[in-house]
């Protein structure tokens, strides 16, 4: 087990590893100079290649991705070049408005999803199964900014109901209750629907299996069966789709955080990439793929404890 | 009559940790032996069958013998050829001379084609496209009684019993000297079991094909087989011809086997020799006879030493106290 | 008549399928006296597990029972809606399934499942426990107690089976139901779990309905044998009279054709040739019709009776009594 | 296949995806024959209309008529769907079956790349490609392409996985039968149905990208009309006019919908076993 653990680790920080090679190699292979972009057409030789030496990129790139890593160990990802101010310190800044965010609409998807999955397996051909399943459907295929358009016009341009921009007041939680509400929907409401088909048809494979039989045979009561003896195996699968969906989510953030003008840090990576201030792209796009390995690891593991067919294998 | 296939001192290893884990746990010997200092040969013409329950390495050794796994020691001669050091050319033509019966019939053919094109497969994949397909695939057909529309249909839509034809039709197609046939019988219901064993029994008559039979059903090896070995935990325990073994069996293993057939008749003398417990783990083989955990007649010295070699008459067994 | 335990009468089982209703069982009628063993024996498609399923009533959604009753300790089972029939499974009537392996639940452990299906009784949770490690120690499992913590994946499937009897054994039920649970196993594992199977039912005097494809288990074990052949009963009686008498042309057939019988040694073995008939739309006259060596003209017209050619011997043929 | 066809259409869910997926493919195909606009072109006159008998679904800010600019943003949005899913799909096949078949080191190091590159939130890492090399339509066509690889390689690798060890494919090995010959005619016709299905989910979410970009101004360069652009416009113009928001989205909802029924019909016709692993 504790092998298990070291290496699915050890992998995560190789691919964390790898990928902001990728990131590196991808603006070195990039024609232009970022530098260049950044300061305009009108920047004199000497302002880029000051820009250029501050930023790191005059120098070869294997000793850049080595002194990132380097700085990235003791947590400094460098310097916004434009405010002067940490990047690590704007993107923390940021962080816990997407992480909320992200925490509220999956939790409010998987209180209202599961359940319903869970029913509809258990009332299969049903109206409300079929309601249920063309429902998902729909809510599965709306792509987040559009749900995200749709709320902010509905609910806070017409009816006024809810609050259309911003995160709320610091400190007032009612504010910011009001201001999460939009934006957590328009993230879940796709979750909701695959995370009812997903359970579901698990509940459903489950339920078929000989195991259940089995316990059937013996009597044992409906609800025994389907609350201890199916749906722990069938809630398997949604801890791995819901780490790995991490994803999605985070992508999703960035649409709705956008539409509805909340802070975040997908609204940092937008609003720097319209100010080309590279630094802070770099950043929070590496912060985020830190979060998303991390949700992945984080449920691998979970799935290796629930399971102990897995869990003795290791 | 010269032996097609002889097998010697046959060893077959698979890791049994990653590379990793091993390191870590200092294991310096990540392996087990599924098949292990086996030695037997086929004579031409006739049928070798190796009986064995579930785990004890029959079905590795019939890969071996195909060059689906690799003999860590010993020698599998075909034909004076040894097929452990084959280069790719040879084990070309080595495939070309032999064909395996799996012992799935229907998850043995390949789903999405039909069973024209599966039973000429052998000539398409050895490069003789000069022979006409049609009639070759007309010829097998008819050859294991199945009409020749049958070309037509594809895996799922046959029973067990046909899609096991089909099997032996693509495994007759080059002509083949040897037959690898693992569990020819398995899942089949005993009235279709007796069409496939004479189905066997004619075309080796007819065609002369030498056989290799693997399988965990005493009942069927009387009637097909001339050599019987049966084989434990990797390793042969006794080996000679079928009748000596029906009439004279010596290991208790092998009598343990025969008596643990119940038969079809209620009033039936019942001389069972009952095994304890179950078949121990590859990775921790018994110390002295392998079979000693379970045997009933365990006595001094099993659980120390090796047992000896018995051979005499072409009936070999290894046992310190042979029944 | 009350003294069996069981008694099913003219059952028929349908299945409503795309290619039209399948007739899976056909006015089947089938006794199992008390504190004996029964065994049902038949090819694949014989209608054993539709069987099974209309009698612990567990059968798939598309089914349909249009007649026939099944009788045991005084309910038709037909009858009883679901929680009528969940008070009586796993109670008075238990089950052990073919497959050992997906049987068990695979992430609860051995002591949990074994407590569990106890709930019925108003015993604390050590008593339970208790019980459930008494239960191993009786199908031969070495450590009961500390087993009881182990999940399913660690133990083989000899191991398995013999927890499932454990379990289907610890309510002390007059019926246990056998499908096929030595035909996954090894011959020599096979023979220990029929001898368990002796033994318990000896010592907890049940009766059992064992299901195999195996003549040679069923001479063994069976006091009686039910002989199925595409969805109907064509021979029952006890095994001395069937396995030494057998009078139905099928079940005559099947025992020549078992390689275990042929003790010479033989190039040429006995088959029944031919198919099981389309069940969708079952031919008229007698089912075996088409394979029998010895149908006459009536065999295609006219379905033959439920006959007792002998005292407690019957068969479904219309030349039983020549 | 007219025989698959024909079990679609008998089902109502799978008609619908049909029909669906058929009006949206030819309203793109034939927008300049239905299309009554230049897409665009400016009309300041009527700008900010609602829908008329003129403008089926009114006008934006400079007067563009909506609907002609959603028929042909079905333009772009399918032009991107088809070329990056089939670019993606071909090279998903080939490193999959090699990492299925192949070596187990060229295995690891495959899935070493698909982790890496999944390990980027698919539009974070468009966000970022885009910032560096600017915006066009080939920028997001080679974004998806990349970010898709990993999808459909590591669904032919398990499957390969699990086909490799079936006897079949075991019984040509022994029958010496040459890698290509067993990959090609034995593994890719057992693998192709799960993956065509897969595709064919996979269009929606790849639409939705691209209108997603463009809504984010890093997609096609306005004035080229984009379901995407028409509601960034919307998005705008929220508090004065509805109709680009319901204009762009329309299409968008409508093909997305169209696309998964006829997957899941597909999926539930072709193999009912998929339904886990998809």
């Amino acid at each position: 087990m504790l092998l298990y653990i070291t290496k699915r680790l050890l992998l995560g920080v190789v691919i964390v590893i790898l990928a902001v090679t990728v990131l590196f190699v991808m603006i070195h292979l990039v024609p232009g100079d970022p530098a260049r972009i950044l300061l305009g057409p009108r920047a004199t030789t000497e302002m880029i290649a000051t820009m250029s030496s501050r930023m790191g990129l005059d120098q070869p790139l294997p000793i850049q991705i080595l002194k990132f890593f380097g700085n990235l160990f003791r947590g400094d990802l460098g310097m916004d070049v434009i405010t002067k101010r940490p990047v690590a310190e704007i993107v923390f800044g940021q962080l816990p408005f997407t992480l909320w965010l992200i925490f509220t609409a999956i939790t409010f998807a998987a209180l209202i999803g599961i359940p319903l999955g869970c029913y509809s397996a258990l009332h299969r051909n049903t109206l409300i199964d079929r309601i249920t399943g063309i429902l998902s459907i729909a809510c599965i295929t709306a792509p987040a900014f559009v749900v995200a358009l749709f709320s902010l016009l509905i609910f806070a341009v017409w009816l006024q109901w809810f609050p259309a921009v911003g995160a709320g007041e610091r400190g007032n939680f009612g504010d910011q209750v009001a201001h999460i509400v939009l934006p957590a929907f328009a993230i879940g409401l796709s979750w909701i629907g695959y995370l009812a088909r997903l359970v579901r048809a698990s509940m459903l494979e489950v339920m078929g299996e000989n195991h259940i039989r089995t316990a059937r045979a013996y009597g044992l009561p409906e609800r025994v069966v389907v609350f201890r003896y199916a749906l722990k195996l069938a809630v398997l699968p949604t801890v791995t789709v819901i780490g790995v969906g991490m994803g999605f989510l985070l992508s999703a953030a960035l649409f709705t955080e956008i539409v509805f003008a909340r802070p975040g840090i997908g609204k940092l990576i937008y609003d720097s990439i319209i100010t080309r201030n590279y630094p802070v792209v770099m950043g929070s796009v590496l912060v985020s793929t830190i979060l998303f390995v991390a949700s992945t690891t984080i449920s691998d593991l979970i799935n290796a404890w629930l399971d102990p067919r897995i869990r003795a294998s290791l | 009559m010269s032996n097609i296939l002889e097998v010697a001192n046959v060893r077959v290893r698979f890791r049994s940790q990653g590379a990793l884990q091993a390191l870590v746990q200092g294991n310096s010997d990540p392996y087990i032996d599924a098949v292990r200092d086996v030695s037997f040969s086929v004579k031409e013409g006739e049928t070798f069958t190796l009986v064995g329950e579930s785990g004890s390495g029959k079905s590795t050794l019939a890969m071996a013998v195909a060059g689906l796994h690799k003999a860590a020691e010993g020698s599998i001669l075909f034909n004076g050829d040894d097929v452990t050091t084959m280069d790719d050319d040879a084990m070309q033509t080595y495939r070309k001379q032999i064909s395996f019966m799996w012992q799935n019939p229907v998850g043995s053919l390949s789903p999405r084609l039909s069973v024209g094109s599966l039973i000429t497969e052998p000539f398409k994949i050895h490069g003789l496209k000069q022979q006409d397909l049609r009639a070759e695939s007309d010829r097998l057909l008819k050859l294991v009684g199945l009409p020749a529309h049958f070309s037509e249909r594809y895996p799922h839509q046959l029973s067990g019993g046909q899609a096991r034809r089909v099997g032996v039709a693509r495994a007759l197609a080059l002509h083949p000297k040897l037959i690898i046939a693992d569990e020819p019988t398995a899942g089949l219901d005993v009235s279709v079991q007796g069409e496939i064993l004479n189905l066997l029994n004619r075309l080796q008559d007819e065609l002369g094909v030498s056989m290799f039979v693997i399988t965990h059903n005493l009942n069927i090896v009387r009637h097909i087989s001339d050599q019987t070995a049966i084989m434990y935990l990797g390793r042969f325990v006794e080996l000679g011809d079928t009748d000596a073994i029906f009439a004279q069996a010596k290991h208790p293993y092998t009598l343990a086997l025969l008596s643990a057939n119940p038969e079809a008749d209620p009033d039936a003398q019942i001389n069972r020799i009952e095994l304890k417990g179950e078949v121990p783990s590859l990775l921790m083989r018994p110390r002295g006879c392998e079979f000693h955990t379970r045997c009933p007649f365990v006595a001094e010295g099993c659980d120390q030493t090796f047992p000896p070699v018995h051979s005499d008459n072409q009936h070999w067994l290894t046992c310190h106290y042979p029944r | 008549m009350s003294d069996n335990v069981l008694t099913i009468k003219d059952l028929s089982v349908h299945y409503a399928t795309n290619a039209g209703v399948l007739k899976a069982l056909r006015h089947i009628n089938l006794d199992v006296p008390r504190g004996s063993i029964v065994g049902v024996v038949g090819e694949s498609g014989c209608g054993k597990s539709t069987l099974i399923g209309s009698i612990i009533r567990l059968l798939a959604d598309n089914a349909d029972v249009p007649n026939g009753s099944i009788e045991f300790e005084g309910n038709d089972l037909i009858k009883l809606n679901q929680d009528q029939m969940r008070a009586i499974r796993g109670n008075s009537m238990s089950i052990v399934f073919q497959d050992p392996m997906s049987t068990l639940n695979p992430v609860l452990s051995i002591g949990r499942q074994m407590v569990d299906i106890q709930y019925r009784d108003k015993k604390s949770y050590a008593e339970k426990l208790a019980r459930s490690t008494e239960m191993l120690a009786s199908v031969g499992i070495p450590d009961p107690a500390g087993r009881l913590k182990q999940f399913p994946h660690e133990f083989s499937g000899g191991m398995q089976q013999r927890i499932s009897i454990a379990m289907a054994l610890q309510a002390n039920p007059s019926l246990l139901i056998a499908d096929e649970p030595t035909t996954a196993l090894d011959a020599t594992l096979e023979v220990q779990i029929i001898h368990l199977l002796k033994e318990l039912q000896t010592n907890m005097g049940c009766s059992i309905l064992f299901i195999s494809h195996h003549l040679g288990v069923i001479a063994e074990l069976c006091d009686f044998v039910v002989v199925m052949y595409a969805g109907e009963v064509v021979e029952e009686g006890s095994v001395r009279d069937v396995f030494h008498r057998p009078t139905h042309p099928y079940t005559q057939k099947l025992l020549q054709c078992d390689p275990a019988v042929i003790a010479e040694k033989s190039r040429h073995l006995p088959t029944i040739p031919g198919e099981i008939p389309n069940l969708v739309e079952v031919p008229p006259g007698c089912v075996f019709r088409n394979r029998c060596e010895q149908a006459m003209e009536q065999c295609s017209t006219v379905v033959p009776l439920w006959d007792e050619c002998r005292p407690g011997h019957f068969v479904t043929c219309h030349r039983a009594r020549e | 296949m007219i025989l698959l066809l024909k079990r679609i259409c008998r089902e109502p869910m799978g008609l619908l995806g049909l029909v669906l997926v058929v009006l949206i493919s030819l309203s793109a195909l034939l927008a300049s024959v239905i299309a009554p606009h230049d897409p665009i072109a400016l009309n300041i006159v009527d700008r900010l209309q609602g829908p008329s008998a003129n403008y089926i679904l009114g006008t934006d800010q400079l007067g563009r008529d909506l609907f002609s600019r959603v028929l042909y943003g079905g333009q772009v949005a399918l032009k991107v769907a088809l070329i990056s899913i089939a670019l993606a799909l071909s090279i998903g096949v080939l490193l999959g079956m090699l990492a299925g078949f192949g070596p187990s080191w060229l295995d690891n190091l495959i899935m070493l790349f698909f982790d890496t590159i999944r390990s980027f939130p698919t539009v974070m890492f468009a966000l970022a490609t885009v910032a560096l090399v600017g915006p066009s339509l080939s920028t997001v066509i080679v974004v998806i392409v990349i970010t898709s690889i990993p999808n459909y390689g590591r669904v032919i690798r398990t499957q390969t996985l699990t086909i490799k060890n079936n006897e079949f494919i075991q019984a040509e090995r022994v029958m010496g039968a040459s890698l290509g010959r067993i990959l090609w005619v034995h593994v890719l016709p057992n693998v192709m149905g799960p993956l065509m299905i897969l595709a064919s989910m996979d269009i929606p979410t790849v639409v939705a990208l691209e209108a997603g970009l463009s809504f984010l101004g890093m997609g096609v360069k306005p004035p080229t009309p984009s379901w995407g652009s028409i509601l960034n416009d919307g998005y705008t113009l929220i508090r004065n006019t509805p109709w680009p928001i319901i204009a762009g989205s329309l299409p968008l909802v409508l093909i997305t919908l169209g696309f998964t029924f006829l997957g899941e019909s597909l999926r539930d016709l072709i193999d009912p076993k998929l339904r886990k692993s998809l």
